[in-house]
């Protein structure tokens, strides 16, 4: 009650309960309404969810330089927009790890990254250009050498992760390389970790806007995003993963 | 060859009950009356372009009362001409035979009859955007002719013409008459050219026909 | 005389109808595959959010405003374009169908980037002068949507009306000009009402392109829970999080929108228009 | 007689051109930003991938035969559904329309859904039958891509004939019967000759339509570079890579491409129809 | 009142070349000539449908050559009728008191007298489609008179009569004539017409306008 009422000492603009902007990915739509719902109960801070794919978002914030923070998918980008100065602070707040979704029970039995080149096994990955996880599973394929066997056995390159998921779902696909975290979002379907990808990690954070005319609202908000008592509870809820130590977002 | 029995028309307020005709091959019947009293409509139940609330048609021993029009064997030449906007006239006189399938000089030779025989060769090329009310007329009479059909209907075909270009057209039509087993059903508002071409003339009167 | 043979319409019917059903058949395909996919479960538990209520509303409002404002627009267009012959005219029929060619993305974007291009070395920007001296924000707001809706919708209804007036024909107009008409009256009163079936098919489409548009919207006004949410947000929205049930559930709901809308235009029509806007058997 | 006055048709232009201007300058806008935002030498460097280049190829290719698929279904569809009042004829009516108000992402959904639907017992299954036992494989490959766009494109084409036979007086059509023709034969050779406008307006739309889909073939057909890539799939591609200039300049390219089509398709139809097919100030 | 001076006419392969002609006030005009000679392309270069490649018009001492066809303050019955497919018959006898802004009991007042004098009363509620010829005739008639005008331009505006009907159109036509100062070109092929109705007989025979 405390914090709730000095939230609610009258302030101009620019402080406290200032309305804020957040462009948020969409894969991480279902925590962030949690997260916000929670905001809203507890500091009664008013926050709008700006969702899109991290690109689109990205684009709408050069060209319309408005809005206050910015959660991408992962934070290469975040790094894209620190270099073009959309950015002036990133906040880091957890990692997910790709993995192969089946379905439910794993009829096709895939356990490994061999079982992928099976002939009755379609398999489905997000384009290394649409989407972040495709970049990282390409560069682990890569490092480990195996990009053209995994170019040759993939059915289709999808638009973003969720539509390689939603294959499994509907079936045109038996499986997909999907974020660890998408398994809370599909009950119905199974992970399966795969040993190649064990190394395959995004990070992601979220980056105060250098255009956001409430920074002072806007960092409050980070601070319970990333605060363990608030928004990364709602996080781990969601299946997301914790940064291992707390470290801050690496520079590329 | 033609037969109407206790045919029944109905059209919003409009009504002609029990209409019987007949009409033997090669008979040039003239069918006159005040205007609106359903001579279009007669017509048009006959070409299949109108269904009779009740009666049969019959068209050379055939029972057609449920024939498409295209089944009927006629020429029709319609009082508003429906002139078909995308062809020439050349087309137009072609048109019968074409969708009949004939040979491309058969269609030619008749077509070039046609035209001759209504004076509208210097036409041919024309669309028929453009006709003056005369020259229309006479397409669509040559349209109903180039056919040589063993029925003819003709609703006001010579209405919009000249004296001196009437004249000429009504030889021309004693002359496919006589020509041809042709039976025709003609309507017209004019007793000169009933008196000249009909065989037999009758009248809508009060919703009967009657002979004069 | 040839004995009279009796052709048979069937196969007329058989081939056209074969065709036609090819695309039906398409179509129920389509719906029976959501249907299956679905459940009435899903269905009644979408309907309950709060978020998608409010998106019907902002759906069904956005939508007919921008069907409204296209129509409007489309039908003096499409009336120019048909009726007179000026210098630009092939350049202007061939810009209208440009919405229908960019990729909806690009069109959002254009969008954005139109209002947001500072000018000059003011820096003068549409958006902050509609926002700052007019008071009326547009981008992330509800008139984006409208905005992004009517820009498709408009180039489908001038195409629309544009077929329609193409194949009136000018002589009715002609001679109501005899009569007294100035060229605008000769417009509004034979015209128009002519060309009733074809703004009833416009107005149609305009609305039906609206309800199922969705990239320039999300590019253009954003997927901000019930503030520019219009139900192909929702479905997005939905899909985003793994919710393909709802999804599905979702445009289901959307189908039967457009129906009712649909058929209540058609309806509307009908009564309206009744059998006289219909080129009739025997009318000159 | 009271003196001759000479009223001014210049408040009709005014008033016409003024709404009309409306959204031919909010495309000129449009146009105007986009081209702000790129420059030739991306221009120049997006033409020269290779991707781009069979993409262009794909494009061309998939958006004709699906433009001509869709004119092909439509006319007789729309035909049947101006001339014929027969049951079930509003259902279908309505049912063309889905098509428009399905949002893009349900509709590739659905028709994934669709071929891959297990179906009763034996989990029969389009997709797999077609590519096991007919050899065709559907999904993720380009036929993929033109059913996506056909579905939509047909819509349209559907809408647009409609209006076309509904403003045709089928007073000649009923006297070319009369003259011996089939229904058949009555349509072919008077009311489709008639309704060239119609057909070219229909095929333009349906070519710049299947030319902007993007939605449903990423969902149908994914985005495989080099294999399913058409124009659209290649902008989005740009852009998810972050090269929004690319991305303008292809999108650019497609309005280039669609202009240059629809020219061509104009002067074929002004060519091949000419003044005919329009209703002259005298026919009858 | 009317006064065309020097008009060519071309339209494809058809010109008329300098025709020139006055029509004083009240004056009853018609014409007449063979099909497609041109009477039709005359009345539209007077009502403005049609621009003519030289010479001018003058209509009341205006010259009108380039004014719109609306502010030419005439009535005009087109041969080819164009009704207005979307009106009833009513609303065609309103129609140009409608575009002038009348009152609602002078539209009324109107509608009612022309309806009553083409003895077209019954049909005033229906829709134009349906009609038959001579209805249809009779509408396009009223259409025009319903106004008064100050110029008729009449074509060929009772060919679709029966006789007793025609008969009472011209008496109509007389009277319409001696009770208002309306000056008419009435176009027709039928000489009785044109014996009872003319001041003054036109013909174009040859390209040129002769006086009978
Ligand atoms: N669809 C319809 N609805 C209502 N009335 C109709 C319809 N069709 C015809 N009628 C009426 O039926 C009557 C007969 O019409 P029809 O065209 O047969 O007359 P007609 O004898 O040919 O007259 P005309 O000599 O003037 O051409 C007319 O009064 C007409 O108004
Ligand atoms: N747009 C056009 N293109 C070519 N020729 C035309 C055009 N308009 C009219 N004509 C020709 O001009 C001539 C005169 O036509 P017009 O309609 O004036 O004749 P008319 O005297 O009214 O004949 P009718 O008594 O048959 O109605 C006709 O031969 C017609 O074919
Ligand atoms: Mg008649
Ligand atoms: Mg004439």
């Amino acid at each position: 009650r405390s914090e709730s009422a000095r939230d609610h000492t009258p302030s101009g603009l620019g402080t406290g309960n200032s309305p804020i902007t957040i462009y948020c990915a969409a894969s991480n739509q279902a925590v962030m309404e949690a997260i916000v719902a929670d905001y809203r109960r507890q500091r009664g801070g008013n926050v709008f969810v700006n969702y899109g794919p991290s690109q689109g978002l990205l684009s709408q914030i050069e060209v319309s330089r408005t809005g206050d923070l910015f959660l991408p998918a992962d934070d290469s980008y975040l790094h894209m927009a620190q270099r073009r100065g959309l950015i002036s602070e990133m906040f880091p707040i957890g990692t997910m790890r790709a993995v192969v979704i089946v379905q439910r029970g794993n009829p096709k039995a895939i356990h490994s990254f061999d079982d992928l080149l099976r002939d009755d096994v379609r398999w489905v990955q997000a384009n290394p250009e649409a989407a972040a996880i495709g970049r990282i599973t390409e560069l682990t394929w890569q490092r480990l050498g195996l990009s053209k066997a995994a170019e040759a056995a993939t059915a289709a390159y999808r638009g973003n992760v969720t539509e390689a998921a939603a294959d499994v779902v509907i079936g045109s696909a038996d499986a997909a390389i999907v974020y660890d975290c998408m398994e809370h979002n599909y009950p119905g379907l199974d992970i399966v970790e795969l040993p190649e990808l064990k190394t395959a990690v995004s990070q992601f954070g979220v980056g105060l806007l250098s255009t956001s005319r409430h920074p002072a609202a806007a960092k409050q908000f980070v601070d319970y995003v990333t605060s363990p008592e608030h928004g990364l509870v709602r996080y781990r809820e969601y299946g997301f993963h914790e940064l291992p130590n707390d470290r801050p977002l690496t520079n590329p | 060859m033609i037969r109407l029995s206790e045919i029944t028309i109905e059209a919003g307020d409009f009504s002609l009950a029990n209409l019987s005709l007949e009409i033997q091959p090669r008979e040039y019947v003239v069918l006159m009356g005040k205007t609106g009293c359903g001579k279009t409509s007669l017509l048009e139940i006959l070409c299949g372009l109108r269904k009779p609330t009740s009666g049969s048609v019959w068209i050379g021993g055939t029972d057609v009362t449920h024939y498409s029009p295209g089944d009927r064997q006629i020429g029709y030449v319609p009082q508003d001409l429906a002139l078909f906007p995308t062809m020439s006239v050349a087309e137009h006189l072609e048109f019968a035979w074409k969708v009949r399938g004939a040979s491309r000089k058969h269609i030619t030779a008749q077509r070039e009859r046609t035209a001759e025989m209504l004076a509208i060769t210097h036409l041919l090329d024309r669309p028929v955007h453009g006709l003056s009310g005369g020259e229309a007329q006479r397409v669509a009479l040559g349209r109903a002719l180039a056919l040589e059909p063993a029925v003819l209907l003709l609703d006001e075909p010579l209405s919009a013409l000249d004296e001196q270009t009437r004249d000429e057209m009504l030889a021309l039509l004693l002359s496919v008459k006589d020509a041809t087993h042709v039976t025709t059903l003609h309507v017209t508002h004019h007793s000169g050219e009933a008196a000249r071409l009909a065989d037999r003339c009758l009248r809508i009167e009060n919703g009967c026909l009657v002979e004069q | 005389m040839t004995p009279i043979q009796r052709r048979s319409d069937v196969p007329f019917f058989l081939v056209m109808g074969g065709i036609s059903s090819c695309f039906v058949i398409l179509i129920v395909l389509l719906l029976a595959a959501d249907i299956a996919f679905t459940s009435f479960a899903d269905f009644r538990s979408a309907m309950a959010k709060p978020e998608i209520q409010s998106s019907i509303r902002l759906t069904v409002l956005s939508c007919s405003v921008s069907a409204i404002l296209a129509v409007l627009v489309a039908v003096p267009l499409a009336y120019l374009l048909s009726r007179f012959r000026f210098p630009g005219r092939v350049i202007i029929d061939t810009l209208v169908d440009i919405p229908l060619v960019l990729p909806p993305l690009v069109l959002g974007l254009s969008l954005l980037i139109l209002f947001h291009l500072p000018l000059g070395h003011s820096q003068w920007e549409l958006e902050s002068w509609l926002r700052e001296d007019v008071g009326f924000p547009v981008t992330y707001r509800w008139p984006a949507i409208v905005l992004a809706q009517f820009t498709v919708a408009c180039a489908f209804a001038i195409r629309t009306m544009g077929v329609t007036f193409d194949q009136i024909n000018p002589r009715s107009e002609d001679v109501a000009r005899t009569l007294g008409c100035t060229r605008m009256q000769a417009f509004t009163q034979v015209a128009l009402p002519q060309a009733g079936r074809g703004v009833v098919a416009a107005f149609t489409i305009a609305w039906a392109r609206a309800l199922g548009e969705f990239g320039p919207i999300l590019v253009f006004a954003g997927a901000t829970r019930m503030r520019t949410e219009v139900l192909s947000t929702s479905v997005w929205l939905e899909f985003s999080v793994g919710d393909l049930d709802s999804a599905v559930a979702i445009s289901l709901l959307m189908v039967l929108i457009a129906i009712a809308v649909l058929l209540a235009l058609r309806g509307l029509g009908t009564l309206r228009l009744g059998v006289a806007a219909s080129p009739g058997a025997r009318s000159r």
